[in-house]
C-alpha cells in the first residue's frame, strides 16, 4: 500500500486473466469491484434500484457524504481528528441561510463568505490544537460543543426557510443524470487528489501524518501544516454544509452536527485512509461513501428488515469489506510469488 | 507534603483533579443546593453508568485498538435484560447473568473478527454496531420493556446517605481495573501490546489473545453499564447507548490516555468522568439559560484540559 | 544442540530476500552472519524466531523438523533473539520489559519488587547502570540497546541470535557484550552473530556463513584463516578497493558556521568552535557525551541558554528546523532513522525527494511522482540501495538500506551546512567506502559538514579536525593527520583526563 | 383503490406504536391495495429522506409522514409533488410554505399551552413550575416553550416559570438534568410541565423514586409509566395525542388523494404558527378521571372526524 492512490508497483504479468484483474491493484479497485457486483445483485432483484428516481437521490445523498469525508480525510491524513466537523457543517448551515435570507446577499457572495467562515473555525481549531498542544480529539471535541452551543445561541434553534429558489433549485438539479450535487463533489475531489498527488503541500501532510518528527527534522513545518488541513476541513464542512442547504431548500439547526461524526470516518476509512495518519484516498473516500449508501439503498429497495435494517446494514457492510480483505490478501501472494 | 504536591504535579490527571475541586468549592458557595446529600447522590447516580462506558473505551484504547460499538452492544444488553425480566420473567439475576454473558459473547465477535480478519477495528465494530442496533430495534420494534423486577428497580434508586448503591458497581469495577492493569501478567500483557504490538510479539504475547480479551473486557463493561442503566432508568429503553460514544472517548482521553495505545489511566478516567458530571450538574444547578448550556460544557471542558497541559509542560512531560 | 536450515526460500511482494539459503548452527560456537544491506540476514533470523515462515526449505532443530508459527514458539523452544530494530515497550520499565515473558507473579499478581530484584542482576550483568523501574522512553538509543541484550541474556536460551547488536554501542560496551557472549559460548549455547564490523566478527566468530543476494555464498566455513578480504570477496563477489581520497582543503576566511561560548538547556557550556567551508569538523565521544543533544540545539529543535551561533559571520538566532533548513541552509542527517530520519510508511523516492520538494516543484507548487524519482533514482544507484524499485516503502527495506535512505535525502538537499550524526550504522563496507567519498565530495563542494561518530577509524578517516566532548563540554581539539594510532590514542586520553561523569538519570 | 400508501415516523419511537394496526386497519376498511408502516432506521432526516426517495422509487404514490424535521421534510415532499405524489403531515406538522397537502396531528403549541394551563390548575392556580423541554435543535420546542410561557403569563404573576431545562428528551440527559433539577429545588418546586415523550417519562420516575407529590406533573403522551403515575397519584396528567387517528384518517385521506382528490382552498382549517392547513386529530387531558377510558374517547372522536373527513376537507372530482 503506498501512501495515495497507489500506482501499482508490479505492473506487468497477468494482464490478460481475470483472476489477474482482480488480484492486482489497490483498495480502491476492490471496493469497486465489490460495488459492481453489489449493482448487480440489486437490480436483477429490485428493478427500482437503478431507476433514474433512485439513482439520483443515492447520487445526491453519497455527494455530500463524500465532501463530509473529505472534510475528515483531510485531518486523518495528518494523523489528526476534527470531531467538530459537524458542528462546524450545522454553524455554515445556519450562517449560508442567515447571509442569502436575512442579509439578502447574492448567492455567490453567500457562499464564498459561509466557506471562509468554515475555514475560520477550522483555523480556531487548529491555532488551539498547535498553540496548547492538546491533541486534536479533545480539542475539537470541546470545539464542536463551543461551536454548535454558540450557533444555538445566535438561531435560538429556529430554522430559516425562505432562501432564494435558485438556490434550492441547484440542490434538485441535475446534468443529464447526473445530480448537480454529485459533480460538485467529484470536482472538490478532483481538487484534493491534485492536493495529495500532485503537490507540495499535499506531499507534506501526508509526511506529517506519517512521522511528524522526520517532517520537522526535514524541514517541514508541521505546526502551519497542522493549522492548515484545520482550515481546509472546516472549508470542506461548510461546502458539504452548502450543499445540504442546497439540497433540503432551508437552513435549520438539526442537522450536521453529531449525524456527521460517523460517516466522516467510515467513508474515508472504508476507503483506505489510514487512522493513524499518512496515508489518504480521494477515490476511496468516495467509492467507501458509495459503498454504504449503495448498500443501504439496495436493502431499503428490497424491503429487508423494517425495523431490522440496522443489522443488515451491519452486515453486509462487515461481507463487503471481508470480501476486500481476502482479494488484497491474494493479490499479495500473487505478486510475491511472482518475485 | 511536599512529596505530595510533586506527585500531584507529576500525575497526568492532577490537573483536572484541581479543576474538579476547585469547581466543586466553586459551586458549593454559588449554589446551597449542590452540598446536599440528595444532589450528592443525584450526581454521583449519574456518572455510575459513564464511568463503566468510559471503561469500556479506556479498554480498547489501552490495547491500541477502538470500539465503536460500546453504545449499541450496551443497549442491546438493556434490552436482553429488560426483556427477559418483562417477556420470560426470568428473575433478576438471572436475566442479568444472560445479559452481560451475552455483552462478553458479543465481544468475543469484535475481537475476534477482528483478529481474524485483519480489518481494522474501526470498521468492524463500526459494522457490528449497526448490528447489535439492528438486533435491539428489531426485538423492541422501539418499545421498551416496563416490567422488571421491583428488586432490581429499587436497587437503581436506593441510596445510603450521598451514596446510591449503584455506585457500588463502577467502584468494585475501578479496583479490580486497577489491579487489572497495574498487577496482572494478562493487564499488563495488554497493555504491552497496546505500547508497541510488533516489540509484544517478539517477546511471545499472543496479540490477538490479547486483542480479543480486550474486547471481550469492554464488552462485559459496556454491557453492565447497560445493566446499571436499566436499573437507573426503572425501564429497559431501547435508546439506551445512543449517545455514549463521544463519552466513552473523551473521559479516557481527558484522564490521559493516548489514542495511539498503551497507555491509559483508570483514575484519569475516573477524574474526567467526575469532571463531566460536575459541570452538567453545575449547569442545571445554576439554573443556565439551556441555549448556553452546550457552549459553556465545551468551553469548561478546554479550560480544564489546558490547565492540565499547561501543568504537564511546567513539569517537563512530554 | 544444533540448528539446521535447509535450502530456506522466502519471498516478499516484489523481492526474493532468500534463496535456497542455508545455515548450520552448532551448540557452542559463536557463528557470523554476513552479507550486504539487504542480502538477507535479518529475514534469515526471522525466520528462526517464527516472525517469517519460509516458502520452501526445511529448520531442524537437534534433528527434530521445526515449524514455528509465531514468535512464541520459539521461545519455548529456547531461541531467543537480540533483533536489528528496538523492540522494547516505550512505557514499561526497564524491568519490565526484560522480564516480559515471565514476569514474576505472587498470589496471582506481578511481584514488581522481585522482577525489579531479578532485572537488576540482568542489568549488572551487562553493566548498565539504570534503575530497573525507569520507564524505558526515557533511556538514550545506546541504553536501550543494551537492555535488549539484557533481555535476550536472561532467558538462557539454547540458540541466541544477535541481529547488528554493536551497531550502535560504544566500544567498552562491546567488550561488556563479547565477555558474556564467549561464557555462553563456553557454557554450550548456540550463537549467532550479525554485524558489519568485519574486525569484530574477526575476533569473536568460530565460524561464518556468508548470504548475498538471498543465497549462501560461504556455509559454515571455519574462522581460523579467514582474513578481511576473503569475507570481502565473499560478500560482494569482489575485493575491496580503497576510498578515493578528498582532493579539497577546508576553504580559508570567515567561518560557515561558529559558535561562541554556547550554553544550552540540556546542559552544554562555554562550547565555541568554527566550521569552515570544506572542512570536514568530527564531534567524537562516548555515548552520551551530548554530541547530538547539541546539534539538536544549533538547528533550532532544543532551546539555547546563552552564547551566540554566527554563520557567515552573522549572528544569528535559529528559531525552529525549519529556519534552519530553509533559512540557513543546513541539514540533519539524524541518528536515530526509524523516528526522524525516514517515513517508514512512504516509499523510497518521496522519503529521498522530500527535502527538496519545494525546489522540484513547479510554479503552482504541482509535483509528481516522475519528478520525485528523476531526484531519487541517481542517489539510490550512487548509495546501491536495494530495492526492486522506488515504490517500495521504506518500513520494508532492510535495515541498512534504510540508512541510505536517511542520508541520501540530504544528499539531495544541497545544503551549505550538513550535520552528520552516525551516518554509517548498520552499513555494509561497501556502502560504507560510497559514503565515505560521498561525504569527501559533499565537502569538496565546500560544504561545512559537522560529523559525529562513535565509529574511530571513520572519523580518522574524515575528519580534518576532530573535537572531543565529554560531558557537554569540548575538552579537546585533535588536528587530524589521518593516523589511527597517534590520533586515536590522542583522543582516548583526552576523554580519560577529564573529569569522570556520574551518571545522570536520563531526560 | 389499487393505491400503495406508507406510512412513514421520523424514526423508531414507541409513539407511532399505533400505526401499525391502524394502517392495517386502514387497508381493511378502504379496501386500499397497500397501506404500509416503514420506519426509518434512525431518527434522522437523512435516513427519513431515504425511506421516502426508496419508497416513491418503488411505486408508493402517497405518503403519510412525521416530519423527522418540520422544514427540512419539505424538500423530498415537494418533489414528491412533482412527481404527482401527495403527502400528508402526520402527528406533527410541515412548515409552510410547503408541499405537503394538510397536516392532521397534535397542534404542539396548542398542546402545550393546555398542557400548562391543566398544571396550572392542578396547582390551584398559583406557585412555581419548570418547563422540562425537549431537543433544543427541534424547532417544536420553540413553539412550546413560547406557548408555556404564554400560559404562565396569562395567569397575571400568580404563576412564575422558574426555569427551562432543555435537551431533556434523550433517556440519559433527561434522568441526569431532571434529577439534579429536583435536587436543587425541589423544594421551590410546585410544578412540572413536560412537552417530551422521554421528558415525562423520567420526570415521572423521578417523581415516583422520590415518592415526592406535592410536586404537580402534566406530561405528554401515554406511556404505560406515566398513566401508573396518573394512577398512583404521582402524576396529575398528560396530554394524550392520537397517534392511531392520525395514521387511520391519514391513509383514508391519501388514499382520495391519490385518486384524484385534493385539497379544499376553503375548509375549516386552523391555522397554526407552523402551518394554515391545520386538522386537529385531537388531543385530550388524560387525568385520573379517564385513565381507564381515554382510549374510547379517542376512538370516538376518530370515528367522528373521519366520517365527515373527506365532505370537509377534500374536493372530489
Ligand atoms: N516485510 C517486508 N516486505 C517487503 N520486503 C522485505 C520485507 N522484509 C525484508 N524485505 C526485503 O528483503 C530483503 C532482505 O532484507 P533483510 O532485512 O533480511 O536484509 P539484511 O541482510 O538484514 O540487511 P541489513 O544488513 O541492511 O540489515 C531486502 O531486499 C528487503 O527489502
Ligand atoms: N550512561 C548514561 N547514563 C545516563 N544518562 C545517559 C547515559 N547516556 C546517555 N544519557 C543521556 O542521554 C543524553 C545524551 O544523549 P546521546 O546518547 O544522544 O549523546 P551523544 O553524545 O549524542 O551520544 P551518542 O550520539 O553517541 O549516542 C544525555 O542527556 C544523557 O542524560
Ligand atoms: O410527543 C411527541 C410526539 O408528538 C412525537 O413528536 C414523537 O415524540 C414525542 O415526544
Ligand atoms: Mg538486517
Ligand atoms: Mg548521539
Amino acid at each position: 500500500m503506498a501512501p495515495i492512490d497507489n500506482d501499482s508497483p508490479v505492473p506487468d504479468a497477468g494482464r490478460h486473466s481475470l483472476l489477474g484483474l482482480l488480484t492486482r491493484g489497490p483498495t480502491q479497485l476492490g471496493l469497486l469491484i465489490i460495488l459492481l457486483i453489489l449493482w448487480f445483485v440489486f437490480t436483477s432483484v429490485a428493478p427500482g434500484f437503478l431507476s433514474r428516481f433512485n439513482l439520483n437521490s443515492m447520487g445526491r445523498s453519497v455527494a455530500i457524504d463524500v465532501v463530509v469525508g473529505f472534510a475528515q480525510m483531510v485531518v486523518l491524513a495528518t494523523g489528526g481528528m476534527n470531531l467538530s466537523v459537524g458542528a462546524i457543517g450545522v454553524c455554515c448551515v445556519m450562517i449560508a441561510g442567515y447571509l442569502m435570507q436575512a442579509a439578502g446577499l447574492p448567492i455567490p457572495v453567500s457562499i464564498l463568505l459561509t466557506l471562509a467562515f468554515g475555514g475560520l473555525l477550522g483555523a480556531l481549531n487548529g491555532l488551539a490544537i498547535v498553540k496548547t498542544g492538546v491533541n486534536s480529539f479533545i480539542v475539537t471535541l470541546a470545539s464542536a460543543s463551543l461551536f454548535s452551543g454558540g450557533m444555538l445561541i445566535f438561531t435560538k434553534g429556529v430554522p430559516l426557510n425562505g432562501l432564494p429558489a435558485t438556490f434550492g433549485a441547484f440542490g434538485r438539479s441535475g446534468v443529464g443524470p447526473v445530480p448537480s450535487l454529485a459533480i460538485v463533489a467529484l470536482l472538490i475531489g478532483a481538487l484534493l487528489y491534485i492536493l495529495f498527488k500532485h503537490t507540495v503541500l499535499g506531499r507534506q501532510i501526508l509526511a506529517v501524518g506519517a512521522n511528524a518528527r522526520t517532517a520537522e527534522m526535514s524541514g517541514i513545518p508541521v505546526g502551519r501544516i497542522t493549522i492548515f488541513v484545520h482550515v481546509l476541513s472546516g472549508v470542506l464542512a461548510g461546502a458539504a454544509a452548502l450543499m445540504l442547504t442546497s439540497r433540503l431548500s432551508a437552513a435549520m439547526p438539526a442537522v450536521a452536527g453529531d449525524d456527521w461524526l460517523l460517516p466522516s470516518f467510515l467513508a474515508p476509512v472504508i476507503g483506505g485512509t489510514a487512522l493513524a495518519g499518512g496515508m489518504v484516498s480521494v477515490i476511496g473516500t468516495i467509492l467507501g461513501a458509495l459503498l454504504v449508501a449503495t448498500i443501504r439503498s439496495g436493502l431499503l429497495v428490497l424491503q429487508v428488515g423494517n425495523f431490522w435494517l440496522q443489522l443488515f446494514l451491519g452486515v453486509f457492510l462487515l461481507s463487503a469489506i471481508l470480501f476486500e480483505r481476502y482479494r488484497a490478501k491474494l493479490a499479495i501472494r500473487e505478486q510475491t510469488r511472482r518475485a | 507534603m511536599k512529596t505530595l504536591l510533586s506527585f500531584a504535579a507529576r500525575t497526568q490527571w492532577s490537573g483536572i483533579l484541581v479543576g474538579v475541586i476547585a469547581g466543586g468549592i466553586a459551586l458549593s458557595f454559588a449554589s446551597p443546593a449542590f452540598m446536599t446529600e440528595f444532589n450528592w447522590f443525584v450526581m454521583l447516580r449519574s456518572i455510575c453508568v459513564s464511568l463503566l462506558v468510559a471503561f469500556s473505551q479506556m479498554v480498547m484504547l489501552g490495547v491500541g485498538q477502538m470500539n465503536l460499538s460500546v453504545g449499541a452492544l450496551g443497549g442491546l444488553v438493556a434490552v436482553v435484560t429488560g426483556g427477559l425480566m418483562d417477556v420470560w420473567g426470568l428473575p433478576a439475576i438471572v436475566a442479568i447473568g444472560i445479559g452481560i454473558v451475552f455483552g462478553g459473547l458479543a465481544g468475543f465477535i469484535n475481537g475476534w473478527l477482528t483478529v481474524r480478519t485483519g480489518i481494522n477495528g474501526f470498521i468492524v465494530t463500526l459494522a457490528t454496531g449497526s448490528a447489535f442496533a439492528g438486533i435491539n430495534l428489531g426485538i423492541t420494534k422501539a418499545i421498551p420493556f416496563y416490567n422488571l423486577s421491583p428488586a432490581f428497580v429499587a436497587f437503581g434508586n436506593g441510596r445510603f446517605g450521598p451514596f446510591p448503591l449503584l455506585l457500588i458497581v463502577p467502584l468494585l469495577v475501578t479496583v479490580l481495573l486497577v489491579i487489572f492493569f497495574a498487577r496482572t501478567v494478562e493487564g499488563r500483557y495488554m497493555l504491552a501490546v497496546g505500547g508497541n504490538a510488533h516489540a509484544a510479539e517478539l517477546s511471545g504475547i499472543s496479540v490477538a489473545r490479547a486483542t480479543i480479551m480486550a474486547h471481550v473486557l469492554s464488552g462485559l463493561l459496556a454491557a453492565t453499564a447497560g445493566v446499571l442503566a436499566v436499573a437507573q432508568l426503572g425501564s429497559a429503553q431501547p435508546t439506551i447507548g445512543a449517545d455514549w460514544v463521544v463519552i466513552s472517548f473523551a473521559a479516557p482521553i481527558i484522564g490521559g490516555a493516548s489514542l495511539a495505545g498503551g497507555s491509559i489511566s483508570i483514575l484519569g478516567t475516573l477524574i474526567a468522568v467526575l469532571l463531566v458530571g460536575l459541570i452538567q450538574n453545575a449547569m442545571v444547578l445554576l439554573a443556565v439559560d439551556p441555549y448556553w448550556v452546550t457552549f459553556l460544557l465545551g468551553a469548561l471542558i478546554l479550560a480544564a484540559v489546558w490547565v492540565n497541559r499547561y501543568r504537564a509542560i511546567r513539569v517537563g512531560e512530554d | 544442540m544444533a540448528l539446521i536450515l535447509d535450502r530456506i526460500g522466502k519471498s516478499f511482494p516484489g523481492v526474493r530476500a532468500l534463496n535456497n539459503a542455508s545455515l548450520s548452527l552448532n551448540g557452542g560456537e559463536i557463528h557470523a552472519l554476513m552479507g550486504e544491506n539487504g542480502a538477507g540476514k535479518s529475514t534469515l533470523i526471522k525466520i528462526i524466531t517464527g516472525v517469517h515462515r519460509p516458502d520452501s526449505g526445511t529448520v531442524t532443530l537437534g534433528g527434530a523438523p521445526l515449524s514455528l508459527s509465531s514468535p512464541r514458539d520459539a521461545i519455548a523452544l529456547g531461541i531467543s533473539a537480540v533483533h536489528q530494530e528496538r523492540n522494547l515497550i516505550p512505557r514499561f520499565s526497564v524491568a519490565e520489559n526484560i522480564l516480559l515473558e515471565g514476569l514474576p507473579v505472587r498470589n496471582g499478581l506481578v511481584d514488581f519488587r522481585r522482577a525489579n530484584d531479578e532485572a537488576r542482576e540482568h542489568l549488572r550483568k551487562v553493566g548498565l547502570d539504570v534503575d530497573p523501574a525507569t520507564e524505558v522512553r526515557r533511556l538514550s538509543v545506546a541504553q536501550m540497546q543494551m537492555v535488549e541484550i539484557a533481555k535476550a541474556l536472561s532467558h538462557q536460551a539454547k540458540v541466541l541470535l544477535l541481529d547488528e547488536p554493536t551497531a550502535s554501542i560504544t566500544d567498552a560496551e562491546t567488550e561488556i557484550l563479547f565477555r558474556l557472549v564467549r561464557q555462553l559460548r563456553d557454557q554450550g549455547t548456540a550463537i549467532l552473530f550479525v554485524s558489519h564490523k568485519l574486525e569484530e566478527v574477526l575476533s569473536l566468530c568460530d565460524r561464518v556463513t556468508v548470504l548475498r543476494d538471498g543465497e549462501t555464498t560461504l556455509c559454515g566455513a571455519p574462522m581460523a584463516g579467514m582474513t578481511r578480504q576473503t569475507l570481502i570477496e565473499a560478500m560482494i563477489g569482489r575485493a575491496e578497493r580503497p576510498v578515493i581520497a578528498r582532493s579539497g582543503k577546508p576553504q580559508e576566511g570567515t567561518p560557515k558556521i561558529e559558535l561562541r561560548e554556547v550554553a544550552t538547556a540540556a546542559g552544554h557550556g562555554d562550547i565555541s568552535f568554527s566550521l569552515y567551508r570544506g572542512e570536514i569538523l568530527g564531534l567524537y565521544g562516548l555515548v552520551g557525551a551530548g554530541r547530538t543533544e547539541l546539534v539538536r540545539a544549533i538547528i533550532g529543535k532544543d532551546k539555547l541558554k546563552s552564547g551566540m551561533v554566527l554563520i557567515d559571520g552573522k549572528s544569528v538566532r535559529i528559531g525552529s528546523v525549519e529556519e534552519a533548513i530553509k533559512r540557513f541552509r543546513m541539514g540533519y542527517v539524524s541518528e536515530d532513522r526509524k523516528h526522524e530520519g525516514v517515513v517508514l510508511a512512504h516509499p523510497i523516492r518521496s522519503n529521498i525527494a522530500m527535502t527538496v520538494w519545494d525546489r522540484i516543484a513547479s510554479t503552482f507548487g504541482l509535483i509528481g511522482a516522475g519528478k520525485e524519482r528523476k531526484t531519487a533514482a541517481p542517489l539510490a544507484r550512487q548509495l546501491e540501495i536495494r530495492t526492486p524499485n522506488l515504490e517500495k516503502l521504506v518500513g520494508n527495506l532492510s535495515g541498512g538500506n534504510q540508512q541510505k535512505v536517511s542520508l541520501a535525502k540530504w544528499l539531495a538537499a544541497d545544503v551549505d551546512i550538513l550535520f552528520i550524526d552516525e551516518p554509517t550504522v548498520g552499513i555494509d563496507i561497501k556502502a560504507k567506502a560510497y559514503i565515505h567519498e560521498l561525504i569527501n565530495g559533499l565537502a569538496d563542494k565546500g560544504i561545512a559538514i559537522l560529523l559525529i561518530s562513535s565509529d574511530m577509524p571513520e572519523m580518522v578517516a574524515l575528519a580534518d579536525r576532530i573535537l572531543v566532548m565529554h560531558d557537554f563540554r569540548i575538552v579537546h581539539e585533535h588536528k587530524n593527520d589521518r593516523k589511527y594510532e597517534t590520533a586515536s590514542r590522542a583522543i582516548m586520553s583526552a576523554i580519560h583526563a577529564a573529569e569522570p561523569v556520574q551518571t545522570r538519570t536520563a531526560r | 383503490s389499487d393505491n400503495k400508501i406508507a406510512l412513514v415516523p421520523g424514526g423508531p419511537h414507541p409513539y407511532f406504536a399505533p400505526w401499525e394496526q391502524a394502517a392495517a386497519d386502514a387497508a381493511k376498511d378502504f379496501g386500499i391495495a397497500a397501506v404500509e408502516y416503514k420506519v426509518p432506521s434512525e431518527w434522522k432526516l437523512e435516513a427519513q429522506t431515504e425511506l421516502l426517495e426508496s419508497l416513491a422509487a418503488q411505486g408508493t404514490n402517497g405518503f403519510g409522514v412525521f416530519p423527522g424535521d418540520a422544514v427540512g421534510v419539505n424538500a423530498i415532499l415537494s418533489e414528491m409533488k412533482s412527481n404527482s405524489i401527495p403527502s400528508v403531515a402526520l402527528g406533527g406538522c410541515a412548515q409552510d410554505p410547503t408541499d405537503v397537502g394538510l397536516c392532521l396531528a397534535t397542534d404542539v403549541s396548542q398542546s402545550a399551552y393546555l398542557g400548562t394551563k391543566a398544571l396550572i390548575e392542578a396547582m390551584g392556580g398559583k406557585g412555581t413550575i419548570v418547563h422540562l423541554a425537549g431537543l433544543l435543535v427541534d424547532p417544536n420546542t420553540t413553539l412550546r416553550v413560547k406557548a408555556v410561557e404564554r400560559a404562565v403569563g396569562e395567569t397575571n404573576g400568580a404563576v412564575t416559570l422558574l426555569q427551562t431545562v432543555g435537551d431533556t428528551d434523550s433517556q440519559e440527559q433527561g434522568d441526569q438534568k431532571i434529577n439534579a433539577l429536583l435536587a436543587a429545588q425541589k423544594d421551590k418546586i410546585n410544578g412540572l410541565i413536560a412537552t417530551g415523550y422521554i421528558s415525562s417519562v423520567v420526570a415521572a420516575t423521578a417523581l415516583k423514586n422520590l415518592g415526592d407529590k406535592k410536586i404537580k406533573l402534566v406530561g405528554i403522551d401515554d406511556d404505560k409509566i406515566i398513566l401508573d403515575g396518573i394512577r398512583d397519584g404521582f402524576v396529575a396528567g398528560t396530554m394524550a395525542q392520537n397517534p392511531y387517528g392520525q395514521a387511520y384518517i391519514g391513509a383514508y385521506a391519501l388514499d382520495q388523494m391519490a385518486g384524484g382528490c385534493s385539497v379544499k382552498a376553503d375548509a375549516p382549517w386552523i391555522a397554526t404558527p407552523q402551518t394554515a392547513h391545520f386538522v386537529d386529530s385531537g388531543t385530550l387531558l388524560i387525568s385520573a378521571k379517564n385513565v381507564d377510558s381515554y382510549k374510547d374517547d379517542l376512538k370516538a372522536l376518530t370515528k367522528k372526524l373521519q366520517a365527515s373527513f373527506k365532505d370537509t376537507y377534500l374536493s372530489c372530482k
